[in-house]
């Protein structure tokens, strides 16, 4: 335990989360990006549990547990719309959805 | 409560017309008869009535009392309105407010016979408009709360903006839109400043109030009292309008329909000289004298300006339109010069010039309706085919140019010569601005009416629903022109108590040199001292 | 009787609402009675008054009649109020009179006019205006009658208004004289702030008292005054609109020239001679401008072609002849000779109009001639009104005033041989131009046929003021002919009396000998040179250099083109340059960046998702950097 | 927990059995009627609840929640919002013959979401309501009607709502990492030093925490998304999204930071300053020459949240009223245009093209005028309480003289007059175009009710303010 310290711990969940977020600029297949947005949670969870083991307390974890429900639940929406994406438009492309500009 | 009902009336009457003519759409002409002609009754009555108030009040209170202070009003309403920021729904009216509700309902009602045959379209909404318009001026005139002013203030941009866009001419969206982007930007700087007042009273002592008559005499650093009176400055300058924040105007007279022109150049103008009176000087006397010189200078570039622009234009309207610009140039020096001879001056010029250009416009509208056109390349020999009209608008032409005998040149002559006493060259300018007003009077009547009829048009003299119209003016602006002591005495008091709130200030002359500022000799040194007493120095 | 004053002013006043009110409904005849009438009552009563005022003078020789106070504010507080005192007597008099004569013969002259009741009706208005600006008992009462002209000049001349010259002659006329009425009314800003009044009697109590001789103000309200009344007596520099002004119907012309409008620069200056006396230095001016306008004025006479051009330019010689008079403290001559010159001037203007009508609206005299047996009278009357205008010794008017005028410059305190001299000369130039235009139209061959015959109601007129023109000047004898001089006596109740140099030359008779010389020699020389020898005159007229000089003098000395590039082209030039106003582009400038804003901010609203989230990062990126780095 | 705190909890709890409700409900009987009536009764009972909650004493439940004044003001005023909204919904979704029981079950959740939201005292709750707001956003876009439009905004709203999220969280856990503290008053000390010499890893979390409501607020730079949702979304759920999940964040971010009086010089405030100045000047900007309605709806109400900073930089009780106060006044106005937009609309699209209003005014009277009335409050034209809540807004600016926002506010709001009026010259100038006639579609009862109620509304209190604002006093002294 005391060889990962707590810099080490959100170290990881910033490279995470800044892996999720490239990814979010950068690729185009909806189910990608879902799951790009999925590390980011993700990565702000580890970032709780290491701060929940810092300050001792369970607090951490417990807003971990809420992050993975509601990312859950965010990607059980996410699913469901990319099914509808590609039923209007024929492919997963989330550059297509550039019909409303201006 | 008679004050109350001056805003009411036309603000009951104004639905009313509307939900009337959804059946029955001359219903509408009538309700908005009634709703002007009502008010201006019993303003005129209560004129009338209170005449001997005035003079009592003058006389009792006497130089060196600020009436204004001291709550000698004619009539007044104070009552709560939204207390948690201290405002207050504080009606007040005095001689001045007087004069201009009685202008207001008397081009409330020109509006409504003006646009008698001219408006057939959505007939209720218009006079739904006229009234809302009516009944925000009235407001206007009557507020002493400084929120309650500016609400009202901006509440009749709404019906004005629409009486353009919708009864307008070819451009009307056009030009209400920029009115309207005008005014409010304007209106909205001179709100910064009464909230910065707002707080720098409340500050001092404690009492946030937009209560003008407490907010007087508020003490500031000079920087701010500059940059405040810029904010209240740039709201009437726009509302005047003053050069060079003029351009509005042109387009909004001249795109408006005849009652929409009629209320703009009679009255709504007006309430940027108003304000100046009544609220901007008043409250920074200090700043608005070290203002003085750009001030006149916009003034006497207005004066001229707006008369050879005048000159260069084409179309009747919008000629008409900068003589507007031209003539509150006056006012704007009138209320620079801020004696007691140039104050005079600018209210009766305030009246003249509602009755002369409210005409005019007027007849530009009943000649449009007749000839199609404003173009004045397209007229010509006029006086030929309608020598009525010719003949009257010769005299609104006359009127215009300050000719001695009407209203305008008593007007024009008190402010240049209260001017004079102040700055010669502002003066001598606005002087030389009365050669190109004839310059560009006598050319439109060239234009228009004189020559040969080259285009062939025939159309009916004026009938007699115009006639009346133009008599009742015609006579005004005679009366005035040769008796306006009854309208100087109604304003006196208020002219007198402004100039004694600004006492303390370099703007106000000494009291020494009495007769400029109208007090009698003898009584100077009592004036004085009392004046001493109330100073209301805010700029220093 | 003498409360009778306001009415006189008011008959006209009310002929001219009545005119104005009924005025489609009323018929020639009506209208005629209407128009005429008012005045010729107003006419009676001012006799009436005048002779109640002679017979049984009021206290102190002055009456006053106040109607009511015209507003009071600031220390302001002119009235509605009339003064009456032996200068405003004469000009009353003068004015109501000869103005009934014209207006007696305008409803024959008019009849066959379709604007017949707005004539009258601008004409009464004329009138009445006339008359308040000489009895004003305020300067801004003046100024009001003062305006008051000068809109009717407008008017008038622009009578005939479907042919625009008329109309840019009237306009011309106001624009002008308004420049002047500027510097006038400037005058009385600043005599209202020096002396806190505007009535004139007290004004000029108080400019004597608080202002010495030469001091600043008063050479500055008599200078502006002069500039008032230069321009509405023609006077160089304001000259150019009285040619011009000719565009009117003739009556319009004898009334601008005789009665109204014209003098009323002589009157002002005369009324408030306080102030000239004050500043002797704008009185010399006023003497240099009269000596100045009279020698130019004849010149350009000289060159005309058109009848009432030349008489137009005579009057303002004449008017020359008044200023010069009021430049050496000649105040009473001066009026003197507006009188006799109102009488002549009518008459030849009359006249004029007689021979114009009957040529059926001819106007060249080149194409007139030979008409002295066709128009007798009107002849008669023309030879009595030049001989008049040259000041032919003894039996004319004119020469009694006239010379009175040349008299004075030399012989006053103020005057001098120079200007002694160009009156002198003035005068030969306005024998010579005179009796050039009665051989020229009355003499020589007929060139066009006479039409119409002038009836009675034209003809009274001419007879009366040849009366008058001949026996006018018997008011006031010259010092060798005897001292008989009941109008100088009359009018010293209300002008200074004149200082002259003891023993002057002046009046000891040569002077007045050598104005009947110069005169004689006038008639002389235009018989030689145009009955006698008129096609050498010719030929002489069409060599280059005179040619030049004839073509200079026509056009007045080009003061109109001057004018014209100096003033006129330039503001038409800026108004046409501004036609859109000049400020616009500020606003419309704005207007377009904003347009220009939302072009651009909105391409960036391109609708792809992942730019969406770049802008968010960017943003987010640009955030902690400033948080973190500050 | 205690029994009294359960009284307390009840418009929580009342709003969290509503959606249950109507879902059971609608298991049983599929009939869009019953569905908006349990939901009407739902959050009727809602807003009773909140008059017994505010008879208790103790409002804090849990270091979560507290229900103090404040929290149940707000809940009101989402709850009576969610009910105009629904009853708009209702005409919307008839005509599109859709069965859309479960889009009110939505509703309600994400109510329920905004209510958590706005009594939040807590990082944890204040995540959870976020994303019960957002999840069930998603759905409403996207759920009621199939079509292309409405996928795309979803899918827009959804990837960038989800990521804010991680943002938000990430923002969360490096806070919490660094102090220790999840709670509003554990906060504030950091807050009120404006960031000033904290450490960078609280720096980088506040910073991403803000990003997230940013983007919910959608200010600039974090407002791509809000012209798209709006104009994707249907148009009654545009006008949930513009009010209800806007107004409790802001009623959140004001939790937080009405304690503090940032420091006019700290980073904090100028980032604030920053991005009000930003999105007032973008957002009327983009507004300028839109012509599509509800993009210019999205685009004023960028603008809109960039007035409000400004109130919400300036310090003192004045400017929490006038937050709450221009809020209120938002809410109205914001929901009588969307209402008009959804009113108007044609089962195939909604009336979203300015060229769909041309002579409206002709066609439909009471309706342009109501949708009059609301633009003109959208400008702050007196008569509405636009203008109240405007002038309220530059009067706490001035007050803690804020003279550059104040200045920045009223020369854009100027701009903004101009594509406020561009609409009205539409409806009431302009001739209609061929074809239009559909656009006519009369108004229903129920949505003419709501519409002329809040009407009524904006009127009634922008001529006579002061019951409110002594209302919003009270709820807004209870911050302290």
């Amino acid at each position: 335990m005391a060889a990962v310290s707590l810099d080490h711990g959100l170290i990881l969940a910033a490279i995470l989360f800044v892996i999720g977020f490239v990814g979010l600029l950068t690729r185009r297949n909806l189910i990608v990006v879902l799951a790009c947005i999925e590390i980011m949670l993700n990565a702000a969870g580890l970032a709780f549990v290491v701060a929940g083991a810092r300050w001792g307390r369970a607090d951490g974890q417990v807003m971990f547990l809420f992050v993975l429900a509601m990312a859950a639940a965010e990607v059980a929406v996410g699913l469901a719309l990319a099914i509808r994406f590609r039923q209007s438009l024929g492919r997963l492309d989330v550059d297509d959805a550039d019909e409303m500009k201006g | 409560m008679i004050l109350l009902w001056y805003i009411l009336i036309p603000a009951v009457a104004a639905p009313l017309a509307w939900l009337l003519s959804l059946s029955r759409p001359q219903a509408a002409r009538w309700v908005a008869v009634a709703g002007t002609s009502l008010p201006l009754a019993l303003v005129t009555w209560q004129w009338v009535a209170q005449a001997g108030a005035l003079r009592a009040a003058f006389a009792a209170h006497g130089p060196g009392v600020a009436g204004l202070v001291q709550g000698t009003w004619l009539a007044d309403i104070h009552a709560a309105w939204i207390s948690p920021l201290g405002i207050s729904f504080f009606l007040a009216e005095d001689g001045l407010t007087l004069i201009m509700l009685v202008l207001t309902f008397a081009m409330g009602l020109l509006a409504v016979l003006a646009s008698w045959r001219g408006i057939q379209e959505r007939v209720g909404f218009f006079h739904f408009m006229i009234l809302w318009t009516t009944a925000a001026l009235a407001g206007v005139f009557l507020s002493l709360d400084l929120f309650l002013f500016y609400f009202f203030f901006e509440m009749m941009l709404i019906p004005m903006y629409f009486v353009i866009a919708l009864w307008g001419h070819e451009k009307r969206v056009y030009a209400a839109i920029k009115f309207f982007i005008f005014t409010q930007a304007s209106g909205l700087l001179m709100l910064i400043a009464i909230l910065a007042l707002y707080f720098i009273h409340g500050r001092a002592t404690g009492t946030y109030t937009f209560d003008f008559t407490q907010l007087l005499g508020t003490q500031m650093p000079s920087a701010t009292a500059f940059l405040l009176m810029l904010g209240f400055f740039a709201a009437f300058a726009v509302k005047l309008p003053a050069f060079p924040l003029h351009t509005w105007l042109p387009d909004a007279h001249t795109e408006a329909p005849t009652a929409g022109s009629v209320i703009l150049a009679g009255v709504l103008i007006k309430i940027g000289a108003y304000g100046m009176i009544r609220f901007m000087v008043p409250l920074f006397p200090q700043a608005v004298y070290d203002f003085r010189t750009v001030g006149m200078v916009l003034a006497v570039i207005g004066i001229i300006y707006g008369a050879v622009m005048a000159y260069a234009q084409r179309d009747l309207k919008r000629l008409v339109a900068y003589t507007s610009v031209s003539h509150m140039g006056f006012v704007l020096l009138g209320i620079f010069a801020w004696n007691t001879l140039a104050l005079q001056g600018v209210v009766l010029q305030i009246v003249c010039h509602a009755l002369s250009t409210g005409a005019l416009f007027i007849l530009v509208g009943t000649l449009q309706d007749r000839v199609h056109t404003r173009d004045m390349t397209k007229m010509g020999g006029l006086w030929a085919v309608a020598p009525r009209m010719g003949g009257t608008a010769m005299f609104f032409a006359l009127a215009s140019l300050g000719l001695p005998g009407l209203g305008n040149f008593v007007a024009e002559f008190l402010i240049l010569v209260g001017t004079w006493q102040v700055s010669k060259w502002a003066a001598v300018l606005g002087a030389v601005g009365l050669v190109f007003a004839t310059v560009y009077a006598l050319w439109m009547m060239q234009r228009a009416f004189q020559g040969e009829e080259t285009h062939a048009l025939r159309f009916n003299d004026l009938v007699p629903r115009e006639t009346g119209m133009y008599a009742a003016l015609i006579a005004a602006l005679v009366v005035l022109g040769f008796y306006p002591q009854p309208l100087i005495a109604t304003v006196r008091q208020t002219v007198t108590s402004v100039q004694q709130i600004t006492a303390g200030s370099p703007l106000s002359p000494k009291p020494t040199s009495a007769v400029q500022v109208g007090i009698p000799a003898d009584r100077a040194p009592a004036a004085a001292a009392v004046a001493d007493g109330t100073t209301t120095d805010g700029g220093r | 009787m003498l409360q009778l004053l306001w009415i006189i002013p008011a008959l006209p006043a009310a002929g001219f609402v009545v005119l104005a009110l009924l005025n489609r409904h009323l018929g020639r005849r009506a209208a005629a009675v209407i128009g005429a009438g008012s005045v010729g009552l107003s006419a009676v009563v001012a006799l009436l008054v005048a002779v109640s005022f002679i017979a049984s003078p009021p206290p102190g020789d002055v009456y006053r009649q106040v109607l009511w106070t015209w507003f009071d504010t600031g220390g302001l507080a002119p009235q509605i109020a009339f003064y009456l005192d032996a200068m405003s007597v004469i000009f009353v008099v003068v004015i109501t009179f000869v103005g009934f004569l014209i207006h007696l013969y305008s409803t024959e002259f008019m009849e066959r006019d379709e604007g017949y009741t707005r004539f009258f009706m601008y004409m009464n208005l004329f009138v009445a205006s006339m008359l308040v600006l000489v009895l004003a008992d305020n300067l801004l009462l003046l100024y009001l009658g003062w305006e008051g002209v000068g809109l009717c000049s407008y008017l008038l001349i622009s009578f005939w208004q479907r042919d625009l010259q008329n109309v840019y002659a009237g306009r011309k006329a106001f624009i002008v004289t308004r420049i002047g009425d500027t510097a006038l009314i400037i005058g009385l800003f600043l005599l209202f702030t020096q002396l806190h009044t505007l009535a004139i009697q007290p004004l000029m109590a108080g400019a004597a008292k608080e202002w010495p001789v030469g001091s600043g103000f008063a050479v500055a309200a008599a200078a502006l005054l002069l500039g008032g009344a230069v321009g509405k007596s023609a006077q160089l520099p304001l000259q150019t609109w009285l040619p011009d002004a000719m565009a009117g119907p003739t009556p319009v012309s004898a009334l601008i020239h005789a009665a109204t409008m014209v003098t009323a620069g002589v009157y002002l200056i005369a009324r408030t001679n306080v102030l000239f006396t004050l500043a002797p230095d704008v009185r010399l001016a006023v003497a240099i401008v009269g000596t100045v306008t009279l020698l130019y004025a004849c010149f350009c006479a000289l060159a005309q072609h058109d009848i009432k051009r030349v008489l137009a330019y005579s009057t303002m010689s004449q008017i020359g002849y008044m200023f010069l008079a009021l430049g050496v403290a000649g105040w009473s001559a001066a009026i003197f000779h507006f009188m006799t010159h109102a009488f002549f001037k009518a008459l030849l203007f009359l006249a004029a109009g007689a021979v114009i009508e009957s040529l059926g609206g001819e106007h060249d005299i080149f194409k007139m001639g030979g008409l002295r047996r066709k128009l007798p009278t009107a002849f008669w009357a023309f030879i009595v009104g030049a001989a008049s205008l040259a000041a032919m010794p003894l039996v004319t008017s004119g020469f009694y005033s006239k010379d009175l005028i040349i008299e004075t410059s030399l012989g006053s305190v103020d005057g001098n041989a120079w200007l002694w001299l160009g009156a002198l000369v003035g005068s030969l130039l306005t024998s010579i131009y005179a009796f050039r235009l009665v051989f020229v139209v009355f003499f020589g061959d007929q060139q066009t046929p006479v039409t119409r015959r002038p009836r009675w109601r034209m003809l009274l007129p001419l007879w009366v003021l040849s009366a008058l023109s001949l026996i006018g000047g018997f008011v006031w004898l010259p010092e060798w002919m005897g001292s008989f001089h009941p109008l100088e006596n009359f009018l010293g109740e209300a002008l200074p009396p004149l200082k002259t140099v003891a023993s002057s030359f002046a009046y000891t008779g040569v002077s007045a000998l050598l104005t009947s010389l110069v005169a004689v020699v006038g008639v002389a020389l235009a018989t030689v040179w145009l009955v006698e020898s008129r096609a050498a005159l010719g030929d002489f007229a069409a060599r280059p250099t005179p040619h030049a000089l004839q073509e200079f003098w026509l056009n007045g000395w080009g003061f109109d083109w001057l004018y014209e590039h100096v003033f006129v082209i330039p503001v038409k030039w800026f108004a046409r340059v501004a036609r859109n106003d000049l400020v616009e582009p500020a606003f419309s400038g704005l207007a377009w960046l904003n347009v220009q804003a939302w072009r651009a901010l909105s391409a960036s609203q391109n609708g792809v998702l992942r730019v969406y989230i770049a802008v968010a990062g960017v943003g987010l990126v640009v955030i902690l950097a400033f948080v973190v780095l500050r | 927990m205690t029994g009294g705190d359960l009284i307390t909890l009840l418009p929580l709890i009342v709003l969290t059995a509503s959606p249950v409700v109507v879902m059971l409900a609608a298991a049983f009987w599929r009939s869009h009627a019953l569905a908006l009536t349990l939901t009407l009764v739902g959050l009727t009972a809602t807003i009773v609840s909140l008059f017994i909650a505010a008879g208790r004493t103790s409002r804090q439940v849990t270091p979560l929640l507290s229900f103090d004044a404040y929290a149940l003001f707000y809940i009101g005023l989402l709850t009576a919002a969610t009910a105009g909204v629904a009853i708009l919904s209702w005409n919307y979704l008839q005509r599109r013959h859709v069965h859309p029981e479960e889009y009110y079950m939505l509703l309600l959740t994400a109510t329920l979401g905004g209510a958590v939201l706005v009594a939040s005292t807590h990082f944890a709750s204040f995540f959870l309501g976020l994303e019960i707001l957002s999840v069930s956003l998603y759905a409403l876009i996207v759920y009621p009607i199939y079509r292309t439009q409405f996928v795309e905004a979803a899918v827009k709203y959804l990837v960038l709502a989800g990521s804010t999220s991680a943002f938000l969280v990430f923002g969360m856990a490096l806070v919490y990492a660094e102090t220790g503290t999840m709670t509003v008053s554990g906060l504030a000390p950091l807050l009120r030093a404006g960031l000033g010499g904290a450490d960078v890893v609280v720096v980088l979390g506040v910073v991403l925490l803000l990003v997230g409501v940013g983007f919910k607020l959608a200010v600039v730079p974090f407002h791509m998304w809000t012209p798209d949702v709006y104009q994707g979304a249907p148009a009654p759920v545009g006008a949930y999204v513009a009010t209800v999940s806007k107004g409790a964040v802001f009623a959140l971010l004001l939790r937080y930071f009405r304690p503090v009086s940032l420091d006019p010089g700290s980073s904090l405030f100028l980032v604030f300053a920053a991005v009000a100045i930003a999105s007032m000047v973008a957002g009327n900007l983009l507004a300028l020459r839109q012509d599509n309605v509800k993009r210019i709806l999205a685009y004023s109400s960028i603008a809109h949240l960039g007035y409000l900073l400004v109130a919400f930089l300036a310090t003192g009780e004045r400017a929490a009223i006038a937050v709450t106060f221009y809020l209120v006044a938002y809410f109205a106005t914001t929901l009588a245009a969307f209402g008009v937009v959804a009113a108007l609309s044609p089962p195939e699209r909604d009336a979203e093209s300015l060229s769909d209003y041309r002579g409206l005014a002709r066609r439909r009277r009471w309706t342009a005028t109501a949708f009059t009335i609301a633009l003109f409050s959208l400008a702050g034209m007196p008569l509405t309480m636009g203008f109240i809540g405007k002038f309220y807004l530059v009067t706490a600016g001035a007050g803690s003289a804020l003279w550059a926002l104040i200045i920045v506010l009223v020369l854009t709001s100027t701009v903004g007059l101009y594509y406020y009026t561009r609409v009205v010259v539409a409806m009431w100038v302009r001739q209609p175009d061929e074809g239009a006639e559909a656009m006519g579609a009369a108004v229903d009862g129920a949505s003419g009710a709501v519409l002329a109620a809040l009407t009524a509304f904006l009127i009634v209190f922008g001529v006579y303010p002061a019951p409110l604002i002594h209302l919003i006093e009270r709820a807004v002294s209870s911050l302290l």
